[in-house]
């Protein structure tokens, strides 16, 4: 990514360099004007409470890359949740592994209808959204379901390792396994292929079918992850939660310079782009903390639009710029 | 133990709103700011969007800020404990709004400082109870809940279903969420009505709903009040207005002009007075007795 | 010019039913199975009033869906609707309450708030449009720039609060009746019809759907593709406004915080549901039709057998996947 | 035996594409596969690679009976194929291209390097310099069908099947790649070669396959099939000779000019191009692969903008912003590209015919449907479009007939100019030779005509002037007394060597 950043060669080059850069500042921005805004405590928390939305954003990076999309994260997460805090008396490995088996339940599903069925991704994760924040409410019957906190369960989302936050660890090392996969083995070139068209993958001798099924999985065993996060991080499964994670998730890969049209995409980026939004809520708070403005809510979301106005033009622009494309 | 707080001339305070889609909701909100702005305090507002993880994080945010107290109306029982904690651990009192925590987790006096508000469940049942004496032979209920998985609907509905049942000679033929929402009232209501022709109460969890179903019975060529009773929570101006009209039969109210008694709780324990674990809010009672005479009154 | 008829064999006559016909029978199939279940499980479903309730509560869905049926036909997607159905709900009341300035003519009051919204969304709508065209950002991105901003800026206009009213000239396009139909239904009618007649009869259907088909082949055959994605997204945010209007005038009350809350998922679903191609290149007004009536009939279905939200749900989604698929099927044979 | 197909049938949606078509050869053959436009030879490719499903037949490939369920059993059964449309991923650069779905790895991890080298290694033996590591989309069609060669024939595979490869190649190119393909031929590889190209095909193929209407008619080695045999049977009726084109009367030089370019240039592609074109006559438009004929006519067409020097319509100095604007100044252009610059897939014959003539075709924005089936009807007989209906989707369509209709798009609108880059791109010989026909008759009734093309034969034949581009600048204009072959090839190699 680096040697990529340095010499840019694509549009897509520039538009990674543009969300580091916008990240920087912002993060500049912030050190300057407030106090504690860099301390270890508020980036450690905000890292925290971010590592769910890095999850959900990998996945959703390599669902993107393919040319589709998911909108079911959220409430795969939710439900995730709900089925960890039922699992976590049994110790923090179950709830896990529990959390993220209904999330890969999800994902399959997801997968199988789309390739098997041959419904649109926009349409079947759709669905699949409705389903799993249904099954979500009907599991824990409409409430937030307590988890134990007998065994280590917690740890998971609320515990330190060296220092940093574990949900941030588990977001790092699954990043790492994503920039790994995508682009240093030959199935993440095949993802990138098949974005490009599924035709011509196909015609080049592709298995698109098995490839579009596998990122959808990923995606849903990356919100299980997620979900899972969530019910340690705050001692509960939320059936209600999530709502919205997916547009977040969708924002943050395309601020990190990703298609939506699919075939290219960078998964470091993409990390770039959720911190970069994520910072944008800490920043408003802390604005608001200040006293020079009280930001009502609704200010609020009319900046956060405004901001991701402003980063998809200058991206717009930024790439419009580079070397022109021949077809 | 509580952390402690020292007595200042001016304070920082956060207040951490759970959301600001509803006129309850934005009513709490102002009367916040006034009060903190009447008094010259600073307040650090956030508003959670309706995410219980959100909120969490706006709570971290104002701990990393530095506030001397935190208000914290929290958007649900059990996901909101890691902030409290947080916030004792930072030596910042915590004083919850609205809604409680789970108290298997976090209890007053020693996690938090205390919880000003008024009892959902306990909302459900003044209802159930005045229905129970006022029904004049009325029994078939229909339920408007609110948004499915929110802890009034859930507590709404506990307190009204077991107090009417415990009644007898009630049914509920059908219960169904219209999400707080006058539009999404008024469609159930008259998806329900329709189904149902022989319902005549219906139990809105809030004044929007009852709003709205007041319409649905009305494009159904029924007249609310007589055909038909209505039955809501909240007691917002309009509501109480539709009460003295007769449209609406009762009304509880859950008012949400905060501001003064949480600030005033907070003066009181920076005095360093001993708070009781619960400062109620107690709320009224709306109906055709008393609602032209209270309506300048309601909020 | 002259060109002479040299061909030898006379072209093979085709015997397939066309495309079209095949997906709308899907929907249309989806929709009968339901009636049929309804009329069979669910109490007091053969009447007028039931005819009424779900019509009335299916026409704003309708109005949105319609606009959404152009964009999607371009290849794009709009996801601002809801937000923009949010902000013509705020402003029509500021206008005939006086909030915003006094006009003393109250016919003429309620004029403007007629028209006036619905050119501050048409004017949203040209701005989506301006995002997806000049500035080449994806429509997704684009349109959710105004799904986030502008129901905030519905909120930040009447700073949150509710706006109720009681205008009978206002709110004669959802409580009128037109030779005995309700207005909000004749509306819808006549804007599908509308929509329909456009797509299926005029050049600017035509270049619509090339647009989506092809972009770069529309541009070289002389097509002017940014000015037809402005307009649909400016055709988008109208009806969005229309049906913004439509929604506050039958609540007697506006709330910026809920109009139009979710409607863009239920209009996109209606669109699918109605076996139009999220890829564009096709447009099936009627498909929208149904594929909305399906989606209402399902939610009424629901409610009315006192199925719980959260099992609603479930059910929903599966419904809406297996109506999709069996249109999806019936195009494809 | 090598592959042996065996009464293969095929119909789409009630149409039949195939109807018991067959083909047999042996190791290290190189067989043609010619016919018709719509014969049905990409349909046998594609249902013997399993892109299709079969309706009816046998296929045994190395002695064993096989039914491919998708590209990727074909390919690891050990057949190549490089499909009509080039099939390559665009985003993707050259290298990993060449390589997809057969990764070079080393402990298993992608070896980037070794495919970079691989990849360079192997355009070196196609005589192709360029960075491999770019996206193809950023190289021309020819540079893209060259890297499509260069994966299939890496592939080492037992049967290597081109359907029409040399479309967008020169001549330089197609002598590469026959070389190559002799060398594969020699190590006992089959080739299946499907191509329009008589002279080609001779000049390769040892033994050749003839299709008509989904059917096989004839079989043959190619030696013993003169010409004018092989034409008859792919046409089923003799061919009206080439030659009989016949040129414009000789007074052209005091025609009126109709489009003139002095010194233009856009970019760095086109530097510095004189250019025109009469009334009435068809300007030819030659140049090497790259040389910046087609980005002329995008200046020309309002695609680019003209940024140095003047362009003049009928003496009037112009410059577009838009196609639209070209077009209402009676301009049309058939594109190189038909699938991503042509045609619209999902609608059908008819609607694609007439996009440009609708503001034409509308009476107060209604599109006047009773003349449009007429003008339709009339050019679907007029260029013998082999189609269903014109209501059939055009996407179905064979590449040569989507190729007409898109010559009917622009003829429709009664042009004033029309540029036609590559025009017979996939066209089979009777129609080809039609379609010059045509030209020149619309010619004879004013219509100038810009005609860009690589086939030297056919420029020569049917033009009355040629200009000659090199990197981007004119460097020739041959007059029709001074055209020859040989002088072509003079100045199009001018300032290359
Ligand atoms: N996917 C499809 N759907 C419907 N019809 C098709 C499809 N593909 C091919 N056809 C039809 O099958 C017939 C044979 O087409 P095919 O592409 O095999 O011809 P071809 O011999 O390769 O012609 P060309 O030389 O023009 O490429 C044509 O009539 C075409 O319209
Ligand atoms: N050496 C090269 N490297 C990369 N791209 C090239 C090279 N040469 C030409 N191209 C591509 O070719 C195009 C310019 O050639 P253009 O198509 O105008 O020439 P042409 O003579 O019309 O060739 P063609 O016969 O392919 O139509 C440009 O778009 C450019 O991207
Ligand atoms: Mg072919
Ligand atoms: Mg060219």
């Amino acid at each position: 990514m680096f040697s990529a950043l340095l010499r840019p060669k694509s549009a897509g080059d520039l538009a990674r360099l543009g969300v580091l850069l916008a990240l920087a500042a912002l993060i500049l921005f912030g050190a300057l004007r407030y106090d504690n805004f860099i301390s270890p405590f508020n980036i450690l928390s905000c890292l925290r409470y971010n590592s769910m939305f890095a999850l959900i954003a990998l996945g959703m990076c390599f669902v993107i890359i393919t040319g589709g999309i998911d909108l079911s994260v959220g409430g795969v997460a939710a439900l995730a949740s709900v089925v960890s805090a039922f699992a976590s008396p049994y110790g923090w490995a179950a709830g896990m592994a529990a959390g993220m088996a209904a999330g890969l339940a999800f994902g399959l599903l997801n997968g199988f209808m789309i390739t098997g069925m041959r419904i649109q991704p926009f349409i079947a994760t759709l669905a699949a959204m409705l389903a799993s924040y249904g099954l979500a409410l009907l599991l824990a019957d409409n409430q937030s379901v307590s988890v134990s906190y007998d065994t280590a369960f917690t740890m998971i989302g609320q515990e330190d390792l060296l220092g940093f936050p574990i949900p941030a660890w588990i977001a790092l090392f699954a990043f790492v396994i994503g920039w790994v996969f995508l682009e240093r083995l030959p199935a993440g070139r095949h993802v990138l292929a098949v974005g490009d068209g599924e035709a011509t993958a196909l015609l080049m001798g592709l298995k698109v079918r098995r490839i579009v099924f596998f990122v959808y999985a990923a995606s849903g065993l990356l919100a299980g992850l997620a979900g899972t996060i969530l019910a340690a991080q705050f001692g509960a499964g939320q059936p209600t939660e999530g709502v919205g994670w997916e547009l977040f998730a969708i924002a943050s890969v395309v601020v990190g310079g990703t298609l939506l049209t699919g075939g290219a995409g960078s998964v470091g980026a993409t990390l770039a782009g959720v911190l970069l939004l994520g910072m944008v809520f800490n920043v408003l708070n802390f604005e608001n903390g200040l006293g020079w403005i009280s930001l009502s809510a609704y200010w609020q979301s009319v900046i956060r639009g405004l901001f991701l106005l402003v980063v998809v033009i200058l991206q717009a622009r930024i790439s419009a710029r580079s070397p022109r494309e021949a077809s | 133990e509580v952390p402690a707080l020292k007595q200042k001339q001016t304070y920082k305070v956060g207040f951490a709103q759970t959301e600001s889609n509803n006129p309850w909701r934005i009513a709490q909100t102002d009367s916040m700011k006034a009060e903190a702005a009447k008094l010259g305090y600073q307040l650090v507002y956030t508003d959670a969007a309706g995410s219980a993880a959100k909120q969490v994080a706006d709570v971290n945010s104002m701990i990393a800020q530095g506030v001397d107290v935190i208000f914290l109306a929290p958007r649900e029982e059990k996901p909101l404990i890691p902030a409290v904690m947080a916030a004792k651990k930072a030596g910042i009192p915590v004083i919850l709004l609205d809604r409680s925590v789970d108290p298997k987790l976090a209890k007053p006096g020693q996690d938090y400082l205390t919880f000003i508000g008024s009892d959902f469940v306990k909302e459900g049942q003044r209802m159930a109870e005045w229905l129970a004496k006022n029904a004049n032979g009325k029994s078939k209920i229909i339920e408007l809940e609110g948004t499915t998985g929110s802890s009034p609907a859930n507590d709404r509905k506990k307190g009204f279903d077991e107090a009417i049942k415990a009644a007898g000679n009630f049914q509920i033929v059908a219960s169904q969420s219209g999400d707080f929402a006058r539009d999404k009232g008024r469609q159930v209501a008259e998806a329900l009505l329709q189904a149902h022709p022989d319902a005549d109460i219906i139990y809105a969890h809030n004044d929007e709903m009852a709003i709205g179903a007041i319409s649905a019975i009305e494009a159904a060529g029924k007249v609310p009040g007589k055909d038909i009773m209505v039955l809501s929570i909240d007691g917002g101006k309009e509501a109480v207005g539709l009460v003295a009209e007769g449209k609406i039969a009762a009304v509880v109210e859950c008012n949400p002009r905060f501001g003064p008694k949480a600030f005033e709780t907070m003066a009181r324990y920076a005095k360093g007075e001993k708070i009781e674990p619960w400062v109620i809010n107690d709320d009224k009672f709306y109906d055709s007795t008393n609602a032209k005479a209270e309506l300048p009154n309601a909020y | 010019m002259t060109i002479t008829d040299t061909s030898s064999a006379a072209p093979t006559v085709r015997k397939l039913s066309s495309l079209q016909l095949a997906s709308r029978y899907g929907t249309m199939l989806a929709l009968l199975l339901l009636i049929l279940f309804n009329l069979a499980m669910t109490p007091n479903f053969l009447s007028w009033q039931t005819v009424n309730v779900n019509l009335t509560q299916v026409a704003a869905i309708v109005i949105v869906a319609t606009g959404m049926t152009l964009v999607i036909a371009t290849g794009g997607i709009d996801l601002s609707v809801g937000s923009l159905m949010a902000i013509s709900g705020a402003v029509a009341p500021m206008i005939f309450l006086d909030t915003l300035v006094p006009i003393a003519d109250p016919v003429l009051a309620v004029a403007l708030a007629f028209v006036l919204p619905i050119l501050v969304t048409m004017a949203f709508g040209w701005f989506n449009g301006m995002l997806v065209t000049r500035y080449a950002i994806q429509p997704i991105v684009a349109t959710l720039v105004l799904f986030i901003a502008g129901r905030g800026i519905a909120q930040v206009i009447t700073n949150g609060n509710l706006q109720v009213f009681k205008n009978p000239g206002f709110q004669f396009i959802a409580m009128g009746q037109i030779a005995g139909i309700p207005a909000q239904v004749a509306l819808m009618l006549v804007v599908a019809a509308a929509a329909f007649a456009v797509m299926r009869y005029t050049m600017f259907g035509r270049q619509v759907l090339a647009v989506g088909g092809n972009e770069k082949a529309a541009r070289l055959a002389g097509i002017p593709v940014r000015r037809i994605k402005i307009l649909v997204y400016v055709i988008s945010g109208a009806l969005a406004g229309l049906a913004g209007l439509v929604v506050v005038a039958r609540n007697s009350a506006s709330d910026a915080n809920l109009v139009g809350l979710g409607m863009e998922l239920d209009a996109i679903a209606a669109v699918a549901v109605g076996g139009s191609l999220l890829s564009g290149g096709r447009a099936n007004i009627i498909g929208t039709l149904l594929g909305a009536l399906v989606i209402q009939l399902v939610r009424y279905t629901l409610l009315a057998n006192g199925v719980p939200d959260a099992a609603a749900l479930v059910v929903k989604a599966g419904l809406i996947v297996l109506a999709v698929y069996v249109q999806q099927r019936a195009d494809r044979s | 035996m090598l592959l042996s197909i065996q009464n293969l049938s095929k119909s789409f949606a009630g149409v039949a594409a195939l109807r018991g078509a067959s083909l047999e050869m042996a190791d290290g053959e190189i067989m043609a596969l010619v016919g018709q436009n719509g014969a049905g030879k990409s349909t046998l490719i594609k249902i013997l690679t399993g892109a299709y499903r079969l309706d009816e037949g046998q296929i045994s490939f190395a002695g064993r009976d096989v039914s491919f369920s998708s590209p990727a059993e074909s390919q690891k059964a050990g057949i190549a194929t490089i499909y009509q449309e080039i099939n390559l991923a665009a985003q993707r650069s050259v290298a990993e291209n060449i390589y997809l779905g057969r990764e070079p790895r080393r402990f298993g991890f992608l070896d980037h390097r070794g495919m970079r080298e691989g990849a360079r290694q192997v355009l070196q033996d196609f005589k192709l310099d360029i960075d491999v590591t770019r996206p193809v989309a950023h190289f021309n069609a020819a540079t893209r069908q060259m890297v499509a060669i260069a994966r299939s024939v890496t592939q080492q595979a037992k049967l290597l099947i081109m359907d029409e490869p040399t479309s967008s190649l020169d001549e330089r190119e197609v002598a590469v790649l026959f070389e190559t393909i002799r060398t594969l031929k020699r190590s006992g590889v089959g080739v299946i070669f499907i191509g329009h190209r008589l002279d080609e095909l001779y000049a390769l193929c040892n033994r050749v396959t003839i299709m008509r209407d989904g059917q096989t008619v004839a079989v043959g080695a190619m030696g013993d099939m003169p010409k004018m045999e092989l034409v008859r049977h792919m046409l089923g009726r003799e061919l009206a000779a080439f030659e009989a084109l016949g040129k414009s009367a000789d007074q052209q030089a005091e025609r009126p000019l109709r489009l003139e370019l002095q010194g233009a240039g856009s970019g760095l592609r086109v530097r510095n191009v004189d250019l025109t074109v009469r009334e009435g006559e068809i300007s030819g438009l030659a140049g090497l692969l790259g040389s910046g004929r087609s980005e002329t006519a995008r200046i020309i067409f309002g695609m680019d903008r003209l940024e140095r020097g003047t362009m003049r319509m009928s003496g009037a100095g112009r410059t577009y912003d838009e196609p639209a604007e070209a077009i209402a100044d009676g301009i049309g252009l058939v594109s190189e590209d038909r699938k991503v610059d042509g045609i619209v897939p999902d609608m059908s014959i008819r609607e694609n015919m007439t996009l440009a003539l609708l503001p034409k075709l509308r009476r107060a924005g209604i599109v006047d449907r009773a003349r449009e089936d007429e003008i339709v009807q009339r050019f679907i007989k007029a260029l013998r479009i082999k189609c269903a209906s014109a209501d059939q989707p055009i996407k179905e369509l064979s590449g040569g007939n989507q190729q007409k209709v898109l010559l009917a798009r622009w003829l429709c609108t009664d042009p004033k100019v029309l540029i036609v880059d590559e025009p017979t791109r996939g066209i089979d010989i009777g129609a080809k030779s039609e379609i010059l026909k045509l030209l020149r008759s619309l010619a004879d009734e004013g219509l100038s005509v810009l005609m860009i093309s690589s086939e030297l034969e056919e420029l020569l034949a049917a033009a009355d002037r040629i200009t000659v581009l090199s990197d981007g600048a004119s460097v020739a204009v041959l007059p029709r007394q001074a055209m020859s072959e040989k002088a072509l090839l003079a100045a199009m190699a001018h300032q290359v060597d």
